[in-house]
């Protein structure tokens, strides 16, 4: 009976592996039982568990990088890219943490939920970040998305954040029907659920394989809000609360870039020029398409989810180079996207907590006299996401214009300097708006430690990783060079 | 005993599959684009279990019971979104939610 | 196969109903009168026509309840029949499934889903 | 050829079989239960159409079949009837998963008195129970009507509240027979000498109570609430189609549910058990009939108790209904079934 | 190329002490501002005297005072800086007029606000044009290039006139999308190198060896030559050029003329004509007959001009288009013109920018027919004024003279006519200028109101000797000068040459 080998052939999960998730899962279980136990809650309790916990699972990758290995038959690796993501999620998840508390005591919506469900959302974004297995993946996925999903609508009375939220879920389920049913094709094509081996195998129809292919690359290219599956991310990113936003921004993209940057080693040569067309041609779209709506925008909020979507093209025209050198740049571009929209979501968030704020952009006039050290950082993030020397922007889309050239796909490159050209626009409008233009509004938000040392953490990244990148590149290097090993 | 051939399989799905993506975008209410979105994932369930009769394997089945278990999560959350969008304001079609535009 | 009998027993079942609903129209008596098929509300006129309004929010919360158990339960059946051969492994698993299981209905207990009548603002925090 | 004809009679047999329970034996027990009330409450009930009453359900049935046929004016008509056909062809298709009785050889072919015995006996139980919910809903739905409406809320909110209730009840015996055949579940029961309710007295005790409230029997029958609601979903039918409803209710639903406690906890058509000692047949003189009627005797056993709690009982509110399912009756079963997983081993020795 | 290693590092200290300063300048408060600026610039000024007396003028084409720090080895990426003959030059140019710029602001009225910050900005703006002069390595090089525009986006768009945010914005988006072609080129070119060598490098060095097929070469030439052709300006794309020039605070007119337009044609001579031998001969009938166009539309333009800052910013353009020409011509005379030319231009738009700012400061406006006259109240600034004008006009003795001269020797080396065509582009040239005397001297209405203003002294005076000497210097000793860089453009010009004949 073929049930007695496969009862035979349990094994015990290599746990040495799965310590950072299990950290991060055992922080959210302990927080939800404390919910249960307790009729009142102590809310900066809750944040110093979750930071201890996150904390945890930090210093665990930290200490053990080279960490590698695969359990639950196959369905979870862990290997250097994985270690490297992990790191920078968690470490964006203690950031946006920072910020919490007083956000949503400001706003009246403190929700004890939000707590253990922010550890499913990372510890979903890790497992995304760490499988070849289209099972992992789809549960990862959902796990992502559903808890951004509520993530997003924890705004007490406020419409727009239930809208987002819908909108959000509707284009998300939408995406997840098409990524499991391009799964469901490659399943049908090489009779395994397992990355690698659907696209190393030779098998009869091709034509299966790419239609699965394309259909599982599109689910995930709403989930990155690749133009034209955009259309949910601007109102979720508007409606959401801001650190969430900033949440949304960092620690999302990087876990649903995780799976379409696993595959990229494993482009095989007969469909090597369909991808490079298809994400091309994708990427494009979405990096014009991005910029120039946010070059309208009059919501700042708005207008850096935009800009969000317009660095998922950058990204994505790295993708298209399916090389170790575009591997690199995409990695070393998504730290940076990290960074810096985490960085700008969460200085929003900041400057949110005053009560008239509106997230208008004429609002910025006169920061720098109200509170020039925001002001300062602002502008920095600002210019990283342009690309200003030297700052992560800068070295990522210049590692990207290598990749493209590397590949020589010029047209590519051209529209992503004219899409650049284009957000010149507004990033340096909101700089000059903020330092430039003299209000008689004076905004004045008063900060705590952490958020203070968060904002200084990442503003300072942003120009120290932009200025010696080595730090970043030699472990996406490795990771990626790992990768293409495989 | 004839098998049922995997293109009947794949058939089958296609068309509910098709039936869920349009209801998606057509309808209006909310709760039937939720039901929509549901009828999509499950034309995935058949296919994932028509090509495991196919190719004798069990994968398949796993996927699709972890697809029912989340699509539930997803239905649940969908429906507490909505009853929240509707304690704030009596809407039910999708043109009523637009606030933010551009 | 096995099913076979199944499928000829729903047929002759839907039959058999259909032809009960119908006797009525084809035995009955047909008197019309202008208020007979008027829905029943003590004999007063409606307040509204339409009854098919929203219900009580408790009735979603229990179908939420019902949708999270019944999805569980799929995973719990597998698992009872073979359970014979997982040994303690098994058993392990799926106590630490069953008890996320209980998270979930002690949450929806401690939230207040379980309690009928709703405040306007249960969810206390 | 003339293995798939055979098959094709036993079938048809079968089936006959089933459908005299249904209707016959169905009808036949509103008449049992108004005696059975009567009594209760020393009064006589039917005395009238034949002797102490026994042509009643005819006359009943008579009487209904020559109502006008009756549509409410603002419903919706196509789910008003097919509300019916979904309350009826579930219920009834339950019976197809019932044990009656152990294999058996009639003129050289081996018969199963179960139509259809599959290894997933319990889950088709499962999943034709679940149907219920929908007859309700539409019903409350298409007749357009506030009372309806109400009780058929009410209704499905019992019901899928207890539909888990039972599911999870009834997990413990399958880890103890290891399989979701129904036939297969008494066969491991009469193996092992136990009948389940001997170790699953707190899956029995929940099952018991998710019956009462999944057929609307007092002290759950809060949907029909005659006093508040007239009759709940049904008051806006009449002639046969409001008389199939408490049919499939009250005795179609409340019988195949019963058949289903007896096959699960009290080993079906095995003969009394005793634990550590084994069977005791006080019946053996009936010989190879012993194991139906030993069947029918549980069966009506169960049924009789259903009627002796819905005419002794108060009835609860509908917040009460439904807190118990969750709050007691669900953790019992959860608390069930690990204590299950953990004695289970022992059982299989 | 040889290296000439640095005994002391020189370049980086000059380059560190104006960021010191400027830390300085954050953190003292603001009495201590002005002083610390001067001290600073001053003293990179200084270095930069002393690193042209150390350096080895019969080995000008050597890179000398050489500093190597590695960045990303792996990717080839080094901080490598140092300096040949061109660069010294623009280096001390760079230096010189930091001083000046800081030493005209300590007394412009326009800097009333925001002190600190101003004196910030230009700290850090010196320290990154020593950056972009110096840095053999393309990245680091495209680095400071790009720093350079914040600091003096920040300049304009606080201190500048009435459209100084429009100004600011245009200026910063042309340069900036106008670079982002050159960085797809430089890093085009390493993945080229990779390609040959199979290794990354951004080294000027290694990018020299080079090889590419002709068309490629054009693509990655283009790519170079459409970012500096805005930085320049050639005409077409000088359109943000007089917004912001005209809009912005007179010191920083001051240094984006004298230098960051430098920036562009030091990076043809040195990237597009040293790293593209091949390309340039190809396309050098092109280049030329645009840069004379340029001139020709610039000079058009810049008569035009009723505002005294737009006159000279088009100027600016106008003489930019004689540097670019000569340096297509690929002959010696062309480069020595072209070299020339651009420090001289440094010099004569330094101070004709102080001029206007002076003027300003007098009149509130830059509107030339408020200026009839004004000659004769102000002595001294007549005088600097007409030096200046002369010098810029080329006249022998002024120190365009040399630059517009060996141009015209130059063409003349190809055909006569296309030496006409140059010493039109002059006459244009000297066309505005001499209509510039006249409005200031000649024109003698409404005297009345100029009666009372004083005439220049001080801080700014001594800002204007400080560009007049050098100007003399230019103008009478111009082998000084031509020691400095004429072994590193023969050098540039042998590799051509080897193409031209080899290839």
């Amino acid at each position: 009976m073929e049930l007695k080998g496969l009862i035979g052939s349990i094994e015990f999960p290599k746990m040495a592996l799965i310590i950072p998730e299990l950290t991060v899962l055992i922080t959210g279980f302990l927080l939800f039982t404390l919910d249960l136990i307790f009729k009142r809650a102590n809310y900066k309790l809750y944040t110093w568990i979750s930071v201890v916990g996150y904390f945890m699972a930090l210093l665990y990758i930290a200490f053990n990088p080279s960490l590698s290995g695969s359990t639950f038959y196959g369905l979870y690796v862990r290997d250097y890219f994985s270690s490297f993501l992990h790191f920078f999620m968690i470490l964006l998840t203690i950031f946006v943490l920072a910020f919490t508390y007083r956000y949503y005591r400001q706003k009246l919506s403190l929700y004890r939920e939000f707590y253990y469900i922010l550890s499913f959302a990372l510890v979903s974004a890790m497992f995304l970040a760490s499988s070849y297995n289209l099972i992992t993946l789809y549960v990862a996925l959902e796990g992502v998305s559903i808890s951004f999903y509520i993530l997003t609508a924890l705004l007490r009375g406020d419409f727009n954040s239930k809208e987002g939220s819908f909108k959000y879920l509707i284009l998300g389920g939408l995406s997840i029907a098409l990524a499991s049913y391009g799964a469901a094709f490659m399943y049908i094509y090489a009779g395994s659920l397992d990355l690698q081996k659907i696209l190393t195998y030779s098998g009869q129809n091709k034509d299966l394989l790419i239609l699965g292919l394309v259909f599982f690359l599109i689910g995930f290219a709403i989930k990155i809000g690749a133009v034209p599956f955009h259309f949910w991310l601007p109102d979720a990113y508007q409606g959401a609360p801001t650190p969430i936003t900033a949440y949304m921004a960092s620690v999302g993209k990087l876990a649903f870039f995780a799976p379409v940057v696993r595959i990229m080693p494993l482009i095989q040569e007969h469909f090597a020029y369909a991808w490079v067309i298809t994400v091309g041609i994708i990427s494009a779209m979405t990096m014009l398409y991005g910029n120039l709506v946010a070059l309208v925008q009059k919501d700042v909020k708005r207008l850096l989810a935009y800009s969000s979507i317009a660095h998922s093209g950058y990204i994505l025209a790295g993708i298209a180079v399916a090389k170790a050198i575009g591997l690199k740049a995409v990695l070393y571009f998504l730290i940076a996207y990290a960074l810096m929209g985490a960085g700008s979501f969460l200085l929003l968030a900041l400057l949110e907590r005053h009560p008239q704020w509106q997230n208008k952009m004429e609002e910025f006039s006169g920061l720098r006299f109200s509170m020039p050290w925001i002001a300062i950082s602002f502008m920095i993030f600002m210019f990283s996401l342009l690309g200003v020397p030297p700052s992560v922007g800068f070295v990522g889309k210049a590692l990207v214009f290598t990749a493209l050239s590397f590949d020589r796909l010029w047209w590519l490159a051209f529209i992503m300097i004219l899409a650049t050209g284009i957000s010149t626009g507004y990033y340096v409008r909101l700089v000059v708006l903020t330092f430039m233009k003299e209000s008689s509004r004076s905004i004045k938000v008063e900060s705590s430690l952490a958020e203070k040392v968060v904002i200084f953490v990442l503003t300072l990244s942003v120009v120290i990783l932009g200025a010696v990148p080595i730090i970043i590149w030699s472990f996406a290097s490795q990771s990626a060079d790992i990768l293409f090993k495989r | 005993m004839t098998v049922i051939p995997l293109e009947a399989y794949i058939i089958l799905s296609v068309l509910i599959f098709g039936l869920g993506l349009f209801g998606m975008i057509v309808r209006r209410n909310l709760v039937t684009v939720l039901m929509s979105m549901e009828l999509a994932l499950n034309a995935v369930n058949i296919a994932f279990v028509g090509a495991d009769v196919h190719l004798g394997l069990a994968d398949g089945q796993v996927f699709a019971l972890f697809i029912i278990a989340l699509a539930a999560a997803e239905a649940a959350v969908g429906l507490g979104i909505i009853i929240a969008i509707f304690r704030l304001r009596r809407v039910e079609s999708t043109d009523e939610i637009t606030d933010m535009r551009g | 196969m096995d099913y076979m009998g199944l499928l000829i027993f729903l047929g002759v079942m839907v039959v058999l109903s259909l032809l009960l609903i119908s006797l009525n129209s084809l035995l009955g008596p047909k008197t019309p009168e202008s208020m007979e098929d008027y829905p029943y509300e003590c004999g007063v006129p409606l307040y509204d026509m339409s009854a098919q309004s929203t219900f009580h929010q408790g009735y979603y919360l229990l179908g939420l309840l019902l949708l999270l158990f019944d999805i569980e339960a799929a995973f719990l059946f597998p698992w009872t029949v073979v359970y014979k051969h997982l040994g303690i492994f098994g058993f392990v698993e799926m106590f630490l499934f069953i008890l996320i299981l209980t998270y979930g209905l002690l949450y929806a207990w401690r939230k207040g889903a379980l309690d009928w009548q709703f405040e306007e603002e249960v969810f206390e925090r | 050829m003339e293995g798939l004809l055979s098959a094709l009679i036993i079938i048809g047999i079968k089936i006959l079989v089933i459908l005299a329970i249904v209707l016959g034996v169905g009808a036949y027990l509103t008449l049992v239960e108004r005696k059975v009330a009567a009594h209760i409450q020393r009064r006589p009930g039917p005395m009238v159409v034949g002797w102490h009453g026994l042509l009643q359900p005819l006359a009943d049935g008579i009487k209904l079949l020559t109502k006008e046929d009756l549509f409410p004016r603002y419903g919706n008509k196509f789910l008003y009837n097919l509300a019916i056909v979904m309350a009826l062809v579930p219920a009834s298709l339950v019976f197809a998963v019932v044990p009656f009785g152990p294999e058996f050889e009639v003129f050289g072919i081996k018969v199963k008195p179960i139509l259809t015995d599959v290894n997933v006996g319990l889950l088709l139980f499962f999943a034709l129970g679940s149907l219920a919910v929908y007859a309700i809903a539409l019903a409350g739905w298409a007749s357009n009507s506030k009372y309806a409406l109400i009780g058929s809320m009410r209704k499905a909110g019992i019901v899928i509240s207890y539909e888990v209730v039972i599911t999870f009840a009834l997990m413990g015996p399958i880890i103890l027979a290891q399989t979701l055949s129904t036939y297969g579940i008494v066969q491991q029961q009469i193996e092992q000498k136990l009948w389940y309710l001997w170790l699953q007295p707190i899956a029995f005790v929940v099952y018991m109570f998710a019956m009462l409230a999944e057929t609307g029997r007092v002290p759950f029958d809060i949907q029909e609430a005659e006093a508040e609601l007239v009759t709940g979903f049904t008051v806006e039918y009449g002639g046969m189609k409001f008389g199939l409803f408490p049919l499939v209710e009250w005795y179609v639903e409340t019988l195949s549910l019963s058949a289903i406690a007896v096959v699960v906890f009290l080993g079906g058509w095995s003969p009394i058990n005793i634990p550590f000692v084994g069977f005791i047949d006080p019946l053996f003189f009936l010989g190879p009939l012993s194991p139906f009627v030993w069947f029918v005797l549980k069966v009506s056993l169960l049924f009789l108790f259903v009627l002796w709690l819905h005419w002794t009982l108060p009835r609860y509110r509908i917040d009460q209904i439904t807190s118990t399912a969750w709050k007691v009756m669900l953790p019992l079963t959860l608390v069930n079934l690990v204590f299950t997983a953990i004695i289970a081993p022992m059982v299989w020795r | 190329m040889e290296k000439l290693g640095a005994q002391f590092p020189l370049i980086s200290v000059s380059m560190i002490i104006p960021i010191l300063g400027s830390l300085l300048v954050l953190v003292l408060p603001e009495r201590f501002t002005k002083g610390i600026s001067l001290l600073s610039t001053g003293i990179s000024f200084l270095i930069a005297l002393c690193s042209l007396m150390f350096f080895d003028f019969s080995k000008g084409e050597v890179v000398q005072f050489y500093e190597h720090y590695p960045i990303i080895p792996e990717l080839g990426i080094n901080l490598s800086l140092g300096l040949d003959g061109l660069s010294m030059l623009m280096y001390l140019l760079t230096t010189l007029v930091s001083f000046v710029a800081v030493l005209w602001s300590v007394r412009d009225r326009q800097i009333d606000h925001r002190i600190k910050e101003y004196f910030l900005w230009f700290l850090l703006a010196e320290s990154f044009l020593i950056g972009v002069f110096s840095s053999w390595d393309l990245i680091v090089f495209y680095v400071f290039y790009e720093l350079t525009l914040v600091p003096m986006l920040f300049v304009i768009g606080i201190w500048g006139y009435k459209l100084r945010l429009y100004s600011a914005y245009k200026f910063f988006i042309y340069i900036f999308v106008s670079s982002l072609f050159l960085l797809l080129g430089i890093v085009s070119l390493a993945v080229q190198h990779y390609k040959l060598f199979g290794r990354f490098s951004f080294s000027y060095f290694d990018l020299m060896n080079n090889d590419y097929s002709l068309w490629l070469g054009v693509f990655l030439f283009m790519l170079f030559f459409i970012a500096f052709a805005v930085k320049t300006p050639i005409v077409p794309f000088h359109t943000w050029l007089p917004d912001a020039h005209g809009e912005a605070p007179t010191a920083g007119s001051v240094v984006l003329a004298a230098i960051l337009l430098k920036m562009g044609t030091y990076a043809l001579f040195r990237f597009n004509i040293g790293l593209f031998p091949k390309v340039v001969v190809f396309l050098m009938p092109l280049l030329v007959l645009w840069g004379i166009f340029s001139i020709v539309m610039a000079s058009w333009f810049t008569i035009s001009q009723n505002n005294l800052k737009r006159f000279v910013a088009y100027s600016s353009v106008s003489h930019m288009g004689f540097v670019v020409t000569s340096m297509f011509l690929l002959n010696l005379d062309g480069f020595r013109a072209s070299i020339m030319e651009m420090f001289a231009h440094g010099l004569t738009s330094a101070s004709l920018f102080m001029i206007a700012g002076f003027i300003y400061n007098r009149l509130h406006s830059f509107n030339m027919d408020a200026l009839k006259g004004s000659a004769k109240f102000m002595p001294a600034f007549a005088i600097i004024t007409v030096i200046t004008a002369y010098s810029s006009m080329g006249l022998p003795g002024g120190s365009s003279f040399w630059g517009k001269f060996l141009t015209v020797l130059s063409a003349r080396e190809y055909t006569t006519q296309l030496a006409l065509l140059v010493i039109a582009g002059a006459f244009f040239s000297a066309v505005y200028v001499l209509y510039f005397m006249k409005v200031l001297f000649l024109d003698t209405k409404e005297e009345s109101r100029l009666i009372h203003f004083t005439d220049i002294r001080g801080f700014k005076l001594s800002a204007f000797l400080l560009l007049l000497i050098p100007m003399f210097m230019v103008g009478l000793l111009p082998s000084l000068f031509f020691n400095i860089f004429d072994m590193s453009a023969k050098k540039l010009l042998l590799s051509v040459m080897h193409k031209l004949i080899g290839g």
